[in-house]
């Protein structure tokens, strides 16, 4: 468990922190949407940018191998931060290429690339593609392309009255036609952890492909993706202190090896003629162009960070910050938190609606007592829907997050209602 | 009564505006009394009605959602040349910011014509987008004028234009009908 | 024209020149590959990360506004430098990714996405793509692939013996079948500048739609997109002193409301519910996701970096360069380069292949010497092909090189082949 | 004369190896005499011939591409269980490491057994992977401890290693074909 002295010590490491907003002190509760960076992370852009910067994979002067090290050093450190081979890790832009690259790389199999190998992957009518009622768009919206692409139906798994999947008729949506059950590990809306090994159980039993958003629980909780078992998954390095412009595909290698690219071009081709390429196998398959390399050095950097103080011992801290916002929100009169019990496992991200005061409201008058969080639908229209809601207040933490900043979220949010002249 | 007359449902607003000056918070200036009234009060958010049957009316309708937030907010105008006048009517869900700015337009449109709309949509239009350092003309722009404190808050400038840009668009609507006729 | 004092101001500006390499000064001369970054750039992502990190478009807060405002003026600073309005920009992370959702973005329009209004972008059967001979890998398989997923034919424009466009049969090549016509402005292997004019005259006549590769012009000479008429474009940041992880799309604000986007998910969308999405506008449904905020930050300043010298007089500079690599490497026996005559405009991307040694063999000793080139087929091995060729070794400047960058690089190479005991 | 003896093309190699020690620069420790010796007269670079049509030798034979650069080599392995000999031949392009690298490989397999041929692959992939800081075993490697310099240069590593990958390959394939039968 972290000691109150190293979360002084890791908050010196983010300079952020030392912003003032409306002359109050930052209180960062915003990073389920983006997270801050430690000055580890920032010098190692800096350093990279300074002392190393080439493209990698190309050049044989000494730059270019400098490079080249730094760029494989980032992906074998971010391999094993979660439980993964190197060559099982792509790099993408954000988590949501990566599930695009997966969505659409099946329906160009659909269509006929990628050859034989590919043709494990086709999905056409009668097949059916699974997601649930909580994902982030970057994990429905491609799926519904897919179907639409490829003639798959797209199915999804219910949520709960209490912000959980509703696994009572998991048997009949994740049936035989099943070709593919996504789904995220961890709601960005609720918090809630889903029960992998369930899921991926049911799939298997159907020969289902496994896809999971792990967006929220790698950078949150410890993640080993082999013993998820999970065939394919998707992350970003914003949420994970490390820079933008990065995240990463998992996928088993044997399945990336017979993906086939969506975005094609330099550096992931063996020969090229005019009329057509041979792709190399994964990772660089889906690597084309020039990749992120200062954000891989960074994204380095933050795993390392992050490994240091352990993602057990974060996870606890994490949790124990859940419980302090989830106990602290229920006292406070007139707020409906949307989310699972507090008794369950949840992540510290909370979402609520304020009676009578829109959330942008909410977040304004937050804001003016320096306090950072998220309002609106946060990317998961669907789910905002199934509560009967279209927008909500988010506080999400991160390993910075001290009780002083979840007790002045709280006796600020306490003011709110009052401030609109509601009692 | 003619159909217009259906639309006016509250009297002048009584909000008060004294003007605290820089010693507002920025917050203070954004919710300005007059706005956290309107906000509950919502002239003109009534049920929306379609073309009237019939009169010299001429009637348009727009559908409006603020791209950030997702709200939305349907305007109807109602413009009788004749008697040189526009009303409307609105229904819709958002910030207070946003339902605030739809009230006071459709109060205030009760006593605009056309022209003076253009010019009072024009210095609000302007106004919001000041970045903090425009002043509200309150002789031409009345209760909207609450809102300059929004122009500090770039995110919220889309909530106070919301029924503006509807409304807008609505009337080009009833004056295409009009030509139309 | 930069005085000899501008460069050396500017020289100051890049801390990796710093950098000894084997004992000897870097001599940077790759460029072409990816460009070395003013400390201006540097600066500017650092100063992102410490004081106004956050996700864009989304939030409420101060610091979300801050982030917004910088990525917003980002975009309009780079759209202004290329001579396009704001809204014609959309980010990507390179201009790989650039090219594919153009290409892609076309074949889901064939494939029915997009409803009618993406139906202009139909390709099927009996239509056509061109290319051309002397594309970068990533404006030749993007093509590829559209026309395996349409059914569309691929053709193109050759080379000339004397590396240019071969446009003879320029109006046989593009004729009534043909819908878009993809290439680039300038060669990255032959330095080439192709005549943008005379193409888009014969894409309109035939309404085809153009699409520029813009890679290689963009840092190196003035660019008015506007003026140049094409309905696409492409370019990447880390080639013109802006940071890796960010590239560009341009496009006719028309064209770009009408394509369907390709990656799909976050912040690109107005409402979705679980069987379907609708989509923004330009340039927003381009923007799937968190988008490298602080690479856009960092393009930022580097267009700034630009512009302060204007890209007239960089472009001068450039133009010197060039003739002193030509002039030089000609006095040198038996090296064959490829790209057009001396007298002919080029950009100073110089490729050239030393008779009886091989191009990494060239690079190595040249590396050993403190000179960083490029070897290899630079992703264009049809244009190798064309020549012979499965590789070359290239030099390729930037703002920063001097004649004496040009002297050391043209006495390494004269000591190559006698290194490995030729005469 | 049994097929594997029109294999033997080159004599004993008599390339100087004077270990100049720290005192060669990277480069002349990369390009070694014995390698720049070797990329120019490619032992075993002979026109390929497929399968033997007699004899009691094993087959088989391998295309490998190093995909850093495009270069490619083929390579055939025969093998004579009797006389416990394996022998190569290739044809390809590259760098002078990697047609040094094939050529060493072609002349030091007409001296060695199979298992002596794994023992002393095993030493020169360690030796390639060292990263600058391995010894080359002369006594193991012969000739191919040559290329010990390449080690410091990551990017040139694929290219020593090119033929050995391909002949390995080609071997399985020979020994593949000897099951088969
Ligand atoms: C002409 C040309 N087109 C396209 C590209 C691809 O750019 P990127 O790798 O940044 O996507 C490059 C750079 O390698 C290029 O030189
Ligand atoms: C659960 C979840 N999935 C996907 C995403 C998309 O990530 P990104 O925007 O980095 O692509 C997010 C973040 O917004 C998320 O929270
Ligand atoms: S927040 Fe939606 S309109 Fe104001
Ligand atoms: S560079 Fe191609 S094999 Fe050495």
């Amino acid at each position: 468990m972290l000691s109150p002295a190293d979360i002084d010590r890791i908050r010196n490491d983010f300079p952020i922190l030392d912003r003032e907003v409306g002359g109050a002190r930052l209180v960062y509760l915003d990073s389920g949407a983006t997270a801050q960076k430690p000055h580890q992370v920032i010098d190692a852009i800096d350093e990279f940018y300074q002392r190393r910067n080439a493209a990698v994979h190309r050049g044989a002067h000494q730059l270019a191998v400098d490079a080249t090290d730094a760029f494989e050093a980032g992906r074998e450190a971010v391999a094993a931060f979660v439980g993964a081979a190197a060559d099982e890790v792509c790099w993408t832009k954000n988590a949501t290429e990566a599930l695009n690259v997966v969505a659409l790389g099946m329906a160009h199999a659909s269509a006929g690339l990628g050859g034989a190998e590919a043709q494990r992957f086709r999905l056409g009518p009668g097949d059916s593609i699974v997601v649930t009622e909580m994902e982030h768009h970057a994990n429905l919206i491609p799926w519904q392309q897919a179907a639409a692409l490829t003639g798959a139906q797209l199915r999804w798994l219910p949520l709960s009255d209490d912000g959980q999947l509703d696994l009572s008729e998991l048997d009949t949506i994740v049936d035989e036609t099943t070709k593919v059950l996504a789904f995220t590990h961890v709601s960005n809306v609720l918090g809630t952890i889903n029960p992998v090994d369930r899921l991926v159980d049911r799939a298997r039993a159907v020969g289902a492909y496994t896809v999971l958003d792990a967006c929220q629980s790698v950078p949150h909780l410890p993640v080993d993706l082999h013993d998820l078992r999970v065939d394919f998954a998707a992350f970003s390095g914003h949420k994970m202190l490390g820079p933008t412009g990065i995240g990463a595909l998992y996928g088993r290698s044997e399945l990336l090896d017979a993906l086939p690219p969506v975005i094609t071009g330099g550096s992931m081709i063996t020969t090229v003629d005019m009329e057509s390429a041979a792709f190399m196998p994964a990772p660089q398959r889906f690597e084309a162009g020039t990749q992120p390399i200062a954000e891989i050095v960074g994204l380095h950097a933050a795993v390392d960070y992050l490994s240091y103080y352990g993602m057990e011992e974060l996870a606890a801290h994490e949790a124990q910050t859940a419980s302090r916002l989830i106990d602290g929100i229920a006292q406070i009169p007139a707020i409906r938190r949307i989310g699972p019990p507090a008794d369950e496992a949840s992540i510290a991200a909370v979402s609520f609606d304020v009676d009578g005061v829109h959330a942008h409201d909410v977040g304004q008058v937050l804001d003016s007592r320096g306090i950072a969080v998220r309002v609106g639908h946060h990317c998961a229209q669907p789910l905002h829907r199934r509560y009967g809601l279209t927008a909500t207040t988010r506080a999400s933490a991160s390993v910075f997050t001290t009780e002083a900043d979840c007790d002045a979220f709280l006796a600020a949010l306490a003011e709110v209602r009052p401030f609109f002249g509601l009692s | 009564m003619p159909s217009w007359q259906r639309w006016q449902r509250c009297g002048p607003s009584s909000g008060c505006r004294e003007t605290e000056g820089d010693t507002m918070s920025d917050l203070q200036q954004l919710y300005q009394e007059v706005i956290l009234d309107h906000a509950k009060r919502r002239c003109g958010n009534l049920p929306l009605t379609g073309a009237p049957e019939s009169g010299d009316a001429l009637f348009g309708s727009s559908h409006q959602v603020n791209p950030t937030c997702g709200d939305e907010i349907t305007v109807e105008a109602l413009y009788t040349p004749a008697a040189g006048r526009l009303h409307m009517r609105w229904d819709g869900a958002g910030c207070s910011i946003s339902m605030a700015s739809a009230s006071v337009l459709a109060e205030m449109l009760d006593e605009l014509t056309p022209d003076r709309f253009a010019e009072v949509e024009a210095g609000f239009h302007e106004l919001m987008h000041s970045r903090g350092r425009g002043h509200a003309d309150e002789e031409l722009l009345g209760d909207a004028a609450a809102f300059e404190g929004v122009s500090k808050f770039p995110a919220r400038i889309k909530c106070a234009l919301l029924a503006w840009m509807a409304f807008k668009d609505a009337f080009v609507q009833a004056q295409a009908a009009a030509e139309g006729r």
